[in-house]
């Protein structure tokens, strides 16, 4: 299994942890990703807002190099990246003026999109591609005891993925149960973190934080799991503003999906990016079980 | 009183038709004896001035042969047109285009480049072609022009009969000539051959199952036929069904498919449409995957539902090719 | 008469002759109709029973008598009225298609499409669709391209009569009286 | 064969259809180009070709003009052929020397550019000009109508139209799928607006269904196969097994009491799954016929695990208590097996229903996650008084609500799910929340995106409601939670709902939610369709041949819907509907015959015997004479579909009404003209 | 003391062809179907503190009234979370419709001044013109003096938890190809000024 690999910005910057730990534990399962060559900013929601047509040019051009590399299928590990990457490959579908306008900038620097490739996210490759069996088998460390409350978020489901539910996803939910630990009901899965108002509007982006992390203490998580770089920064990072606008800073650790599956899996602890918190985790699996024929890999 | 004038002449034929001529055999004399030939170019010596001299509708018949093709055919047609009281289209080639209107898959363009360039075995390194004019000690000869499309007799000028075949069979040609001296000749236009398809006359309807579905279609080569048993019940395309009867299904007793020679019937405006209509509808599968797959071995449909009736067909010729203009 | 070719408000615009199942597409054109929607007036519709009496002459005449497309409408697959007629259409036209490319005609020009009484919409989808890509394609225009073909006939004709010989009988091409181009040989 | 030296002496009428066709074709325009065409005499424009004095037109000019064509432009053939083909006929001349261009449903209605539509208007004018001069006389046959008649589906409709037909004496077969009649009605507990008691008026009309000497009543029974045509289906139905002797079961329901089961432990389906019913059992007291079944999936004397579709097999483990009660009525068969039967019916009335929409495809409302979340046909049952509760508003968690959300279009007007709004859910849901109010005295909140009560005494029943002290929010809701935000909201089912009205997004805390689910068509209806060789709407609901003047009727003859199997409508609506259809069904049984569009093929002695033809009738009429060598078609077998015409190899074969040389004209006529 | 406003609307107070225009722009057309449910609002996170519902602001923008949909609060609090967009029952793409209102709001720049979202959109959109990729921090740094000092202040602790876990980097991503970046941006403008 081999996938051109578009980071995005945030996998290099704040959510660093996400690649540092996803990168291994794709490795471990057999899956090749090639990072895309000077790939550039998705466009991203920001850029959406100011000019949709400049952020559909910015994501084709990554569309581009994956088809130049021949690699059709563009793993994206953020939400947004997947969301805008996906959105740019349906507007320049659905409407010949955008395609218009993505061609003749593509043009101007030699690129050519011709719509063939295909924008996959790490969960849809990993239930879907290398199967949950594949991943059971992996599993040295079970997480047994571990309650985790899954979160979505919105990008990777709404409004385009295609493989999971846009209302009740279950991937992840399947994925961390896989890995032998105990998913709670979490019907927030799927709202919204405050994206990027918690900077520009904190009154209202930390109180959207604090709903979904009490709500989750609520019902007994030990932690959350997340497949976002923003959602997993927004839900971290601003327990001191919780603790002064709500008195209760909701010290619940948030962590990438592939932090707990590199735990599972019993990968080196250090290549996992969990010092990156600002929560700490502190839950540790217990200590691996041999299985018969399973190579045990020992942290 | 003199002996009816009849002539015979070939355009863009093989020759074939003429031999049926001579296939009359001993019948042959019968003819000879009754009318005056006057024209035969491939058993007599004849020049242009000597056809235009003779009083318009001085010939009593014309069988012409062969398609037409050049400006020197066409001129002939024209010709013999005027000076003959019936013109009949003699054979499939004048009948329906034939064998040479499968040229009307290509330009004439791509037909010359690659008999005088690219044909194998072509030495011509300063890649000449022929000219309609040219000079050479002092001479400067003409030669006819090799038209964009070939066409059946009647699409240059008009036709009283048909006689269909490739080649007509001596019993047909015979009946024509007894027709034509009797003078019981049916509605001009008609095609002097029966009016119902082969399977008519041929012996192998008998074995033809009423419930036949097509899983395969197999060209002639691909297999040993059963000798006795209709070709589309062996799954090999014969055109029988939709081709006129009255050759006597020599190809079907000679254990070979009919090709279609003698055209549709008088009901039937392209011949090619209706046999595939025919044979498609019976096609065994639903899927167009499983269509697609007996229709593998159909490879070429023009060349098999059109083989003598391009130019005659509803579309006559393929139709994106460069149209007019004498030159390219 | 004007030409044929060119639409009322000037220009080459298309034209589709469509064959129609009584039961299905018909309908659904008829609902269409009915719930009045809008589509290109390209289309000429012509009821038929059901799709299995599209004799492909039907559409080889059409081409040759200037239809740009033809559109063929049956019931879906399992849903003929007749059991199966559309499925024998659906094998007709596999093979005509190809037969068709074989002959140089696009293969948009000629389209099948399972409509069913309920589809009003896809009748005008499938109709505004094939103008669409005949306009791209532009005109099949086979009665020119017989006009065109036989010209080399016409100017025969024309060279003979001028030549002062009688009048001479002309086949299926008639000479149009503007004709002024001579050619000299033999 | 037509005699081609006939003087050809055409009519054409091009009509107005009032605006209708003049507002977009220049009709007197098109008039004026088809009078320039060979063989027409006489050209006309006219306001309403269809109205008597345009009928009477047409007769006069036949007459005057000795007329011996005619073409009528104007709407769609399906709709005025007949009636264009009577005036021909009433004019002296043969019918089908008529031919109809459609230059409404198919050009004015459907183009918006003038001009080009008046060209459209003239080419096909000159199309049916040059296609008519080639028709010939043709006679039309008449075959008899069986009188008696076929209803599919026991529900209010079907009942309702096998009552009608029944009273004018004609023998009538009920065929329900379910083991009793009744449908969605039987579950109801009262009725809008007036709030009867759906038992106390339907149970009567039951039972008199299933006394009615000309009603034979086939419950627990499918029909597998339709053949014929109108006036003469033959149609196979399949009687499921119900493990019991019909003839000798006398519904003491004895059995029952006594079966190994001492409680009711199994999904009760005719409550909605809230209750328990036993493996013997019959689907509720005032079932139609009075006959128990046996449920062979769940009863002890059958083997378990047997795969759906498969027989059943006795496994003789139960001691048969139920055989012993039964006694010597001897009733219980338990090697009964599925039968087949064949019956033969002029006519068929479809009348088999709706299905509710799934609520779990909307997991926002958490139907199927949240206990308490109930849909509005659950409700029904709970409110009933024989219901799995007795009437008792108790909730799945024990507790008696105390607010109560009702949440409509649930599956209607969305376009992800169904666009159409399914028109009972306004009024079912203020009668819920009236009955609701009435057990509980619960607060009740309505949630509605527009308020719909268009009918006899339904405002009246809105305006009721309001009285009671019911809220009406106007809003969509948003989802429905468990989680809290304020204390109020801890425990409860949370909705989230944007009060547009007042313009503000509300959290609303409830205890019970009720989910307005939509109508959708039945899950087979695509099945049926085929079966009786109907059409569907593109939303799936049987298509009626015209909305508005040909509502019950469908395309295939003598097949007629009721009831929401041709889209949502409320009981009124419903049972005068089953009345159209049982009214449309006795005439065609009355008038006796029907006539036979004489589009049928034959064959030419020019005939070679390929036989290509044979295989390709699907009603067989197509045989090889083994005597002439050719092959002849069966007139009487022929449908006319023409697909064998299409596909002789030698043109031997003709399709009346359809010749090649029609058709070849038609297409010559359509591209002579832009 | 009450701060009398005028409510009522007059029809001057529209913008004629506003609503046109924007159902015209690609991805916005299903507004002509809004049926006004407010199933939007329900669903929106951030409806808790809007000024006008998004099914509101779905109906000023059709009846045109511009100037109270460019300033409304509503368009800058969509947080792009597309539950509206996927819950529509008429399948209206809210969420773009909103992008397409903040676009119109910032070309006409009707916003508050250094309110930070629209700073944070160009600030985002220069570093992408100049870098191709944006660095988060700096991003950060950058909005926080163009907007407010005291903001960036108070989040000195996050700050800290940053420096400690290793991401406070300072330090510009930058691609190679940062001229062809320019140059199909450029190529977008020029389009748009034909």
């Amino acid at each position: 299994m081999k996938y051109s690999y578009f980071p995005g910005c945030s996998l290099k910057g704040l959510g660093r942890a996400y690649e540092e730990s996803l990168l291994p534990v794709m490795k471990h399962l057999g899956v090749e990703l090639q990072e895309l060559n000077d790939w550039n900013c998705c466009g991203a929601t920001a850029y959406m807002a100011v000019d949709e047509g400049k952020a559909c040019v910015l994501a084709a051009r990554n569309l581009a190099l994956a088809e130049q590399n021949g690699g059709h299928q563009l793993l994206a590990p953020c939400s947004a990246c997947y969301m805008v990457l996906n959105k740019t490959q349906h507007y320049c579908q659905d409407y010949p003026q955008m395609k218009e306008t993505v061609d003749r900038a593509l043009a101007s620097v030699n690129l050519k999109y011709s719509g063939h490739s295909t924008v996959r996210h790490p969960l849809d490759v990993l239930i879907n591609d290398v199967g949950l069996e594949a991943i059971r088998q992996k599993v040295v460390r079970p997480l047994k005891g571990l309650k985790i409350a899954p979160y979505y978020g919105c990008q990777i489901v709404r409004p385009y993925a295609t493989f999971d539910d846009q209302f009740n996803p279950v991937t992840m939910d399947k994925l961390l149960q896989a890995l032998g630990a105990e998913v709670v009901r979490y019907p927030l899965k799927t709202k919204c973190c405050g994206g990027s108002l918690t900077g520009t509007l904190p009154d209202a982006g930390i109180r959207m934080v604090y709903i979904l992390l009490n709500e989750a203490r609520k019902r007994g998580a030990d932690c959350l799991a997340t497949v976002c770089p923003l959602c997993q920064f927004n839900l971290d990072g601003y327990h001191a503003q919780l603790r002064s606008q709500y008195g209760d800073a909701v010290l619940i650790p948030t962590l990438y999906f592939s932090q707990l599956m590199g735990l599972a899996f019993g990968l080196p602890e250090e290549e996992l990016g969990l010092k990156r918190a600002a929560i700490p985790f502190r839950w540790r699996p217990a200590a691996p079980v041999a299985k018969a024929g399973a190579s045990v890999a020992v942290a | 009183m003199s002996k009816p004038k009849v002539a015979f002449y070939w355009c863009a034929s093989c020759g074939g038709c003429e031999e049926t001529v001579v296939d009359l055999a001993e019948d042959i004399l019968g003819v000879v004896e009754k009318v005056d030939i006057v024209l035969w170019p491939v058993a007599m010596d004849f020049k242009y001035k000597d056809i235009e001299s003779m009083p318009d509708r001085s010939i009593v018949a014309t069988l012409l042969n062969g398609a037409i093709r050049t400006s020197e055919q066409e001129e002939m047609a024209v010709l013999l047109r005027r000076k003959s009281q019936y013109l009949i289209a003699y054979g499939a080639c004048a009948h329906l285009g034939g064998i040479p209107a499968l040229a009307n898959q290509f330009s004439r363009e791509q037909i010359l480049k690659f008999n005088y360039e690219d044909c194998p075995g072509m030495v011509n390194e300063r890649k000449t072609r022929p000219q309609l004019h040219f000079e050479e000690n002092g001479c400067s000869p003409h030669l006819p022009e090799f038209r964009n499309v070939v066409r059946t007799l009647d699409q240059v000028v008009d036709v009283d009969f048909y006689i269909p075949g490739c080649p007509p069979t001596p019993n047909l040609t015979k009946a024509a000539f007894d027709a034509l001296l009797s003078g019981k000749l049916p509605p001009k236009g008609s095609v002097l051959a029966p009016d119902s398809a082969l399977c008519d006359e041929c012996d192998r309807k008998k074995t033809k199952p009423s419930d036949i579905a097509f899983l395969e279609f197999k060209r002639p080569h691909q297999a040993l036929f059963d000798p006795e048993k209709c070709f589309l019940a062996q799954g090999v395309v014969c055109m029988g069904p939709a081709t006129r009867s009255g050759c006597g299904a020599v190809c079907t007793s000679g254990n070979m498919p009919c090709t279609g020679c003698f055209g549709p019937t008088s009901r039937v405006r392209d011949q090619g449409a209706k046999i595939l209509s025919s044979l498609c509808a019976n096609i065994g599968p639903r899927d167009e995957e499983g269509i697609n797959k007996v229709l593998e071995g159909i490879p070429d449909p023009v060349g098999t539902f059109y083989r003598y009736g391009l130019a005659k067909s509803l579309l006559r010729r393929k139709v994106n090719l460069p149209t007019s203009g004498n030159g390219h | 008469m004007t030409d044929p070719s060119k639409s009322p408000n000037g220009g080459w615009t298309p034209r589709i002759v469509a064959f129609f199942c009584n039961w299905c597409t018909y309908t659904a054109a008829d609902l269409a109709g009915v719930s009045r929607l809008k589509y290109s007036s390209n289309i000429r519709v012509i009821r038929l029973m059901c799709s299995g009496r599209v004799d492909p002459q039907f559409i080889l005449d059409a081409f040759s008598r200037g239809a740009d497309g033809v559109l063929i409408g049956g019931c879906h697959p399992n849903d003929c009225h007749y059991v199966e007629g559309n499925y024998k259409m659906l094998r007709r036209f596999q093979l005509l298609k190809r037969m068709l490319a074989d002959l140089g005609i696009e293969e948009q020009r000629l389209r099948l499409e399972w409509i069913s009484a309920a589809e009003g919409e896809k009748v005008k989808r499938v109709v505004n669709e094939m103008t669409t890509q005949i306009k791209a394609l532009g005109p099949l225009g086979m009665p020119e391209k017989f006009r065109d073909w036989d010209q080399e006939v016409i100017e025969l004709a024309h060279h003979v009569e001028k030549s002062g010989a009688a009048a001479c009988c002309c086949g299926s091409a008639a000479a149009p009286k503007d004709s002024k181009a001579e050619v000299a040989h033999v | 064969m037509v005699n081609f030296k006939e003087d050809i002496r055409i009519g054409f009428y091009v009509c107005h259809c009032g605006h209708n066709i003049a507002a977009m074709v220049d009709c007197p325009e098109v008039a004026k180009y088809v009078a320039t065409l060979p063989n027409v005499v006489l050209s006309r424009d006219y306001k309403y070709m269809c109205s008597d004095p345009g009928q009477e037109l047409i007769q006069m000019d036949i007459r005057e003009h000795k007329l011996n064509r005619v073409v009528v432009a104007s709407c769609s053939p399906l709709l005025h052929e007949h009636t264009f083909r009577s005036a021909t006929e009433a004019g002296g001349l043969n019918p089908f020397f008529f031919h109809m261009v459609n230059i409404r449903e198919h050009n004015s209605w459907v183009h918006t550019d003038r001009k080009e539509a008046t060209e459209k208007a003239k080419g096909l004018s000159q199309a049916a000009v040059m296609r008519v001069a080639k028709h010939k006389s043709l006679d039309v046959k008449r075959v008899p109508v069986n009188p008696e008649a076929l209803v599919v589906g026991g529900g209010i409709a079907g009942i309702t139209a096998a009552m009608a037909l029944a009273k004018a004496g004609k023998k009538v077969y009920l065929v329900e799928r379910e083991p009793s009649i009744g449908g969605h009605m039987a579950k109801f507990d009262k009725t809008f607006p007036t709030l009867d008691c759906a038992a106390c008026i339907l149970t009567p009309k039951m039972s008199e269904v299933g006394s009615h000497p000309n009603i034979t009543l086939w419950s627990y029974s499918e029909v597998t196969k339709v053949d014929g045509y109108v006036g003469n289906y033959t149609v196979q139905v399949k009687r499921k097994a119900r493990y019991i002797d019909e003839d000798l079961c006398t519904g003491c329901q004895d059995c029952i009491t006594q079966c190994v089961f001492k409680e009711p432990k199994f999904e009760d389906l005719f409550n909605e799954g809230l209750g328990k019913r036993k493996p013997v059992y019959i689907p509720f007291p005032q079932a139609t016929p009075q006959i128990v079944l046996i449920d062979p999936e769940v009863c002890l004397n059958f083997k378990r695990g047997i795969k759906p579709g498969q027989e059943p097999v006795v496994s003789d483990k139960c001691k048969k208590t139920c055989v012993e009660a039964c006694g010597e009525k001897n009733a219980i068969d338990f090697t009964q097996k599925d039968e087949l039967e064949e019956i033969k019916v002029g006519t068929i009335i479809v009348a088999t229903g709706f299905k509710t929409f799934e609520a779990e495809r909307l997991p926002q409302y958490g139907y199927g996650i949240y206990p308490n979340v109930y849909t509005a046909l659950e409700v029904e049952r709970l409110v009933n008084a024989s219901g799995p509760t007795g009437g008792d508003v108790i909730l799945r968690d024990g507790k008696e609500p105390k607010s109560i959300g009702i949440i409509h279009c649930v599956g209607s007007r969305d376009k992800k799910t169904h666009v159409w709004c399914s028109r009972v859910c306004c009024m079912y849901s203020l009668k819920l929340a009236h009955l609701l109010k009435e057990h509980t005295g619960a607060e009740i909140y309505n949630f509605y995106i527009d308020m719909r009560t268009p009918g006899k005494g339904y405002e009246e029943f809105y305006n009721q409601l309001l009285d009671e002290g019911n809220h009406f929010i106007r809003g969509r809701v948003g989802e429905v939670t468990d989680w809290a935000v304020t204390k109020e909201e801890e425990g409860k089912l949370v909705i989230r709902v944007e009060d547009t009205l007042a313009g503000v997004v509300r959290r609303i805390p409830v205890d019970m939610v009720v989910l307005a689910t939509g109508l959708e068509p039945q899950k087979d209806a695509q099945d049926v369709r085929r079966l009786f060789n109907m059409s569907c709407g593109s939303e799936g609901f049987f298509l009626e041949r015209h909305p508005k003047l040909a509502p019950v009727n469908t395309f295939n003859d003598g097949v007629y819907i009721a009831g929401c199997c041709q889209g949502p409508r409320d009981i009124p609506d419903t049972v005068a509907q089953a009345g159209a259809a049982a009214a449309e069904a006795l005439a065609l049984i009355d008038t006796g015959y029907v006539e036979q569009e004489p589009n049928t093929a034959y064959i030419l002695a020019d005939c070679c015997g390929c036989k290509s033809c044979i295989p390709l009738c699907p009603y067989t009429a197509i045989t090889y004479d083994e005597t002439t060598l050719k092959a002849v078609i069966n007139e009487a077998l022929c449908k006319g579909c023409g697909t064998c015409v299409g596909s002789c190899p030698s043109g031997s074969i003709v399709q009346n009404l359809f010749e090649d040389d029609e058709i070849f004209s038609e297409i010559e006529g359509v591209l002579a003209f832009k | 003391m009450m701060k009398m406003v005028r409510t009522i609307k007059y029809e001057s107070d529209r913008v004629p062809g506003f609503g046109k225009e924007v159902m015209s722009v690609p991805g916005c057309e299903q507004l002509k179907s809004c049926i006004q449910c407010g199933t939007c609002s329900g669903v929106c996170p951030l409806s808790v503190y809007m000024d006008y519902s998004p099914r509101q602001v779905m109906e000023l923008t059709r009846s045109d009234f511009k100037n109270e949909v460019l300033r409304s609060h509503t368009i800058w609090l969509c947080a792009s979370c597309y539950a509206c967009t996927v819950e529509c029952p008429r399948e209206i793409r809210i969420t773009d419709i909103m992008y397409e209102l903040k676009q119109r709001a910032i070309k006409e720049r009707v916003y508050p001044p250094r309110f930070p979202i629209p700073v944070l959109a160009r600030e985002f959109t220069d570093m992408v013109k100049k870098n191709g990729r944006i660095t988060e921090m700096v991003l950060v740094m950058k909005l926080f003096l163009k907007t407010s000092w005291l903001a960036g202040m108070k989040n000195w602790r996050m700050g800290l938890d940053l420096m400690k876990t290793g991401r406070l980097s300072l330090v510009t991503e930058k691609i190679k190809a940062r001229g062809d970046i320019a140059r199909m941006l450029d190529t977008v403008d020029a389009k748009k000024e034909n």
